[in-house]
């Protein structure tokens, strides 16, 4: 097959792909929102990006990690830990890292210092797309009877909002898609940036159900099937998001 | 592929027994209290987001509440489309009607999975409440 | 600016925590601000005179936003910023926050332009006025309605 | 400490009207935010920013609790000499953060 032709394809399966495929909360944003997002000098995310990249060379991460070896890694995750048997996210890996290589002390997953190395490494993959590691698929499928479970005092499940209703508007917000594409990323409600544990915590507790604790195998298994349904999608962090 | 439901649990209100709700075809006829619902109340219940949580998904003649949800039917001539006992149904298990609803069960417990535990064993409404909601919807004509 | 003893005595339930989340408000709903307390800001501003309604002001600002939080904003005077004619101040002032300022700038023939942008936190809905002192010591206005939508799904 | 983000252009022309934009790390409390209790929060904003060029202020912003989390704010300067701009960020509970940047004039 000549290149020329081989190339005539791809234009047209994105186009496919792109018409049935995910979409990420980004394309529903007003302009302004957006232009927030891509604008690395007015993005508050990127301060966290900054702060991580200082604390990645001051922990000395830099001696096992060039920084340039690091893109493409946030769109691996989560991956298959051998010695867990199961998934491991990013955050996980980070402080599995730091504790066990550089025998630093544990950082909390949702402490500034962890976000920020989190959103430094994420960062480095901005563009890429989503590629689900293979060997998720028992995970991926526990996490989507996860999804699709009907749970807490409201009895709906995440599939309810994100995926039948998703476009929709509950009271005066879009409903996205919910895909996790952008984290950790800057979100206008907490004025701060988080993680998309934080994230589910919140529509968790807005069905008013239980969160499930972060990094259970319960929250890797849909926090697995979440990046297995974003397949494709590039990460966008530090991503903005109202 | 969702379960039938088990047998409709009711929710009791702390410790005092209530009298299960008889349904009747698609409606529960009779009131849940011996007073009667007041509709300004059942008003101010459904425009309140954090209590009757109605307007996150319905859109309804409450002209003050500016954004309203677009994911569930108008409540706009809700009381001409359906009886009282119709909307008390709909209103306490609308799983009744239809399994796969989007709507909450706001009196019963049945069923639920994963509820945090500050609304453990809690109906979303108290019987009053409903008997409210149920006289303010009777109210909406057009 | 009144007091901010009773800060959730407003009826705003717009902006209150759906789904029953926790409150994680930016702004308590208003206590304070009011038309009556803008225009008494933009008189302190203008040391009483009046400010002229002006298409040599802009105020930049987006009709419609997801949250109020974090809400752009660029005002902008069209001015030649020499030493004779030149725009001395900027500021920008709300009529449903808390307190009706958000910023004032002072600038100069140095500036080169009368442009500044920044990110503003609004309450509500609401009309905001911007307003820019001039060098020869009048006064000019801008206004803006901004819809604020909700945020859905507050977390606890 | 705060983290900044500030954009001077690299070099300018003289005469040049350049845009300088700032971002810094700061949580803006309003004061009029309660707490899981009920109790207002304390207010912890920036009150001030400022910029100077070789000691001169040239650009000065008094900013409320209406400024969000993490203020950004861009303003313009006519580029006559190449010289040193400070930025400073001034508020509440003695906040105080200072940082300069080269400006080149060609």
């Amino acid at each position: 097959m000549s290149p020329w032709r081989r190339q005539g394809w791809l234009p047209l399966l994105a186009l496919l792909l792109g018409a049935a495929g995910p979409r990420s909360g980004f394309e529903t944003m007003t302009p302004e929102l957006q232009a927030m997002q891509r604008d690395d000098a007015g993005n508050p995310g990127m301060l966290s990006v900054l702060e991580g990249e200082a604390l990645f060379a001051r922990e000395g991460c830099a001696a096992c990690h060039a920084a340039a070896a690091l893109r493409g890694v946030a769109a691996r995750y989560p991956a298959h830990d051998a010695a867990r048997g199961g998934p491991i996210d990013l955050a996980g890996r980070i402080a599995e890292c730091r504790e066990q290589r550089a025998g630093r002390p544990p950082l909390p997953r949702e402490s500034q210092p962890m976000l920020a190395l989190q959103s430094f490494v994420a960062h480095q993959s901005r563009g890429l797309p989503i590629t689900p590691d293979p060997r998720l698929a028992e995970a991926r499928a526990e996490g989507e009877r996860l999804f699709r479970e009907r749970r807490g005092q409201l009895n709906l499940s995440c599939a309810q909002c994100h995926e039948t209703l998703a476009g929709g508007r509950l009271a005066g917000a879009n409903i996205p898609e919910g895909h996790p594409n952008g984290y950790p990323l800057y979100r206008l409600e907490w004025q701060a940036l988080g993680s998309l544990q934080r994230r589910l915590r919140g529509c968790f507790t807005g069905v008013r159900a239980e969160p499930l604790a972060p990094g259970s195998p319960a929250a890797l298994a849909l926090e697995a099937y979440l990046f297995g349904r974003a397949a494709g999608l590039p990460i966008e962090t530090p991503a903005v998001r109202p | 592929m969702r379960r039938a439901l088990p047998a409709l649990v009711f929710a009791s209100v702390a410790g005092l027994a209530q009298a299960e709700p008889v349904v009747v075809g698609d409606a529960i006829p009779a009131p849940l209290t011996a007073a009667p619902g007041e509709p300004a109340r059942g008003r101010a219940i459904v425009a309140d987001r954090t209590r009757g949580l109605c307007l996150l998904c319905h859109p309804a003649p409450i002209p003050e509440e500016r954004f309203q949800g677009n994911l569930a039917p108008s409540l706009a001539g809700v009381g001409a489309r359906l009886t009282p006992g119709q909307l008390r149904l709909r209103l306490v298990d609308s799983r009744r009607l239809n399994p796969e609803t989007l709507m909450p069960a706001y009196f019963s417990t049945a069923g639920l999975v994963g509820v945090a535990d500050a609304w453990q064993g809690r109906p979303i409404l108290r019987v009053e409440e409903i008997e409210d909601v149920v006289a303010y919807l009777a109210t909406l004509r057009d | 600016m009144s007091s901010p003893t009773s800060p959730r005595s407003g009826t705003e339930p717009g902006r209150r925590a759906l789904f029953g989340g926790l409150l994680t408000l930016a702004l308590a709903p208003p206590a304070g601000a009011t038309p009556e307390a803008m225009a008494e800001a933009i008189a302190l501003f203008t040391g009483g005179a009046t400010p002229e309604l002006s298409a040599a002001i802009t105020l930049d600002i987006p009709s419609l936003v997801e949250n109020g939080n974090t809400v752009p904003v660029t005002i902008a005077v069209d001015s030649p910023m020499t030493e004779a004619a030149h725009v001395r101040a900027i500021a920008l002032f709300n009529q449903r926050n808390p307190q009706p300022q958000v910023i004032e700038a002072r600038l100069g023939p140095w500036s080169g332009a009368a442009r500044i942008s920044t990110r503003a936190r609004l309450a509500d809905s609401q009309r905001l006025t911007a307003v820019a002192a001039l060098s020869d010591g009048r006064f000019l206005l801008a206004e803006a309605e901004v819809v604020v939508t909700l945020a859905a799904c507050l977390e606890g | 400490m705060a983290r900044t983000l500030i954009r001077v252009p690299a070099t300018a022309t003289r005469g040049e009207v350049i845009e300088i934009r700032t971002l810094i790390q700061h949580p803006m409390e309003t004061g009029y935010r309660p707490d899981a209790a009920g109790r207002l929060l304390v207010r912890d904003i920036i009150t001030r920013f400022t910029c100077h060029f070789d000691n001169r202020l040239v650009f000065e912003a008094m900013l409320h609790s209406a400024i969000a989390a993490n203020p950004y704010l861009t303003f313009t300067l006519r580029a006559e000499a190449s010289g040193v701009l400070a930025f400073a960020w001034d508020g509440d509970h003695d906040f105080r953060h200072v940082e300069t940047r080269a400006l080149t004039v060609t």
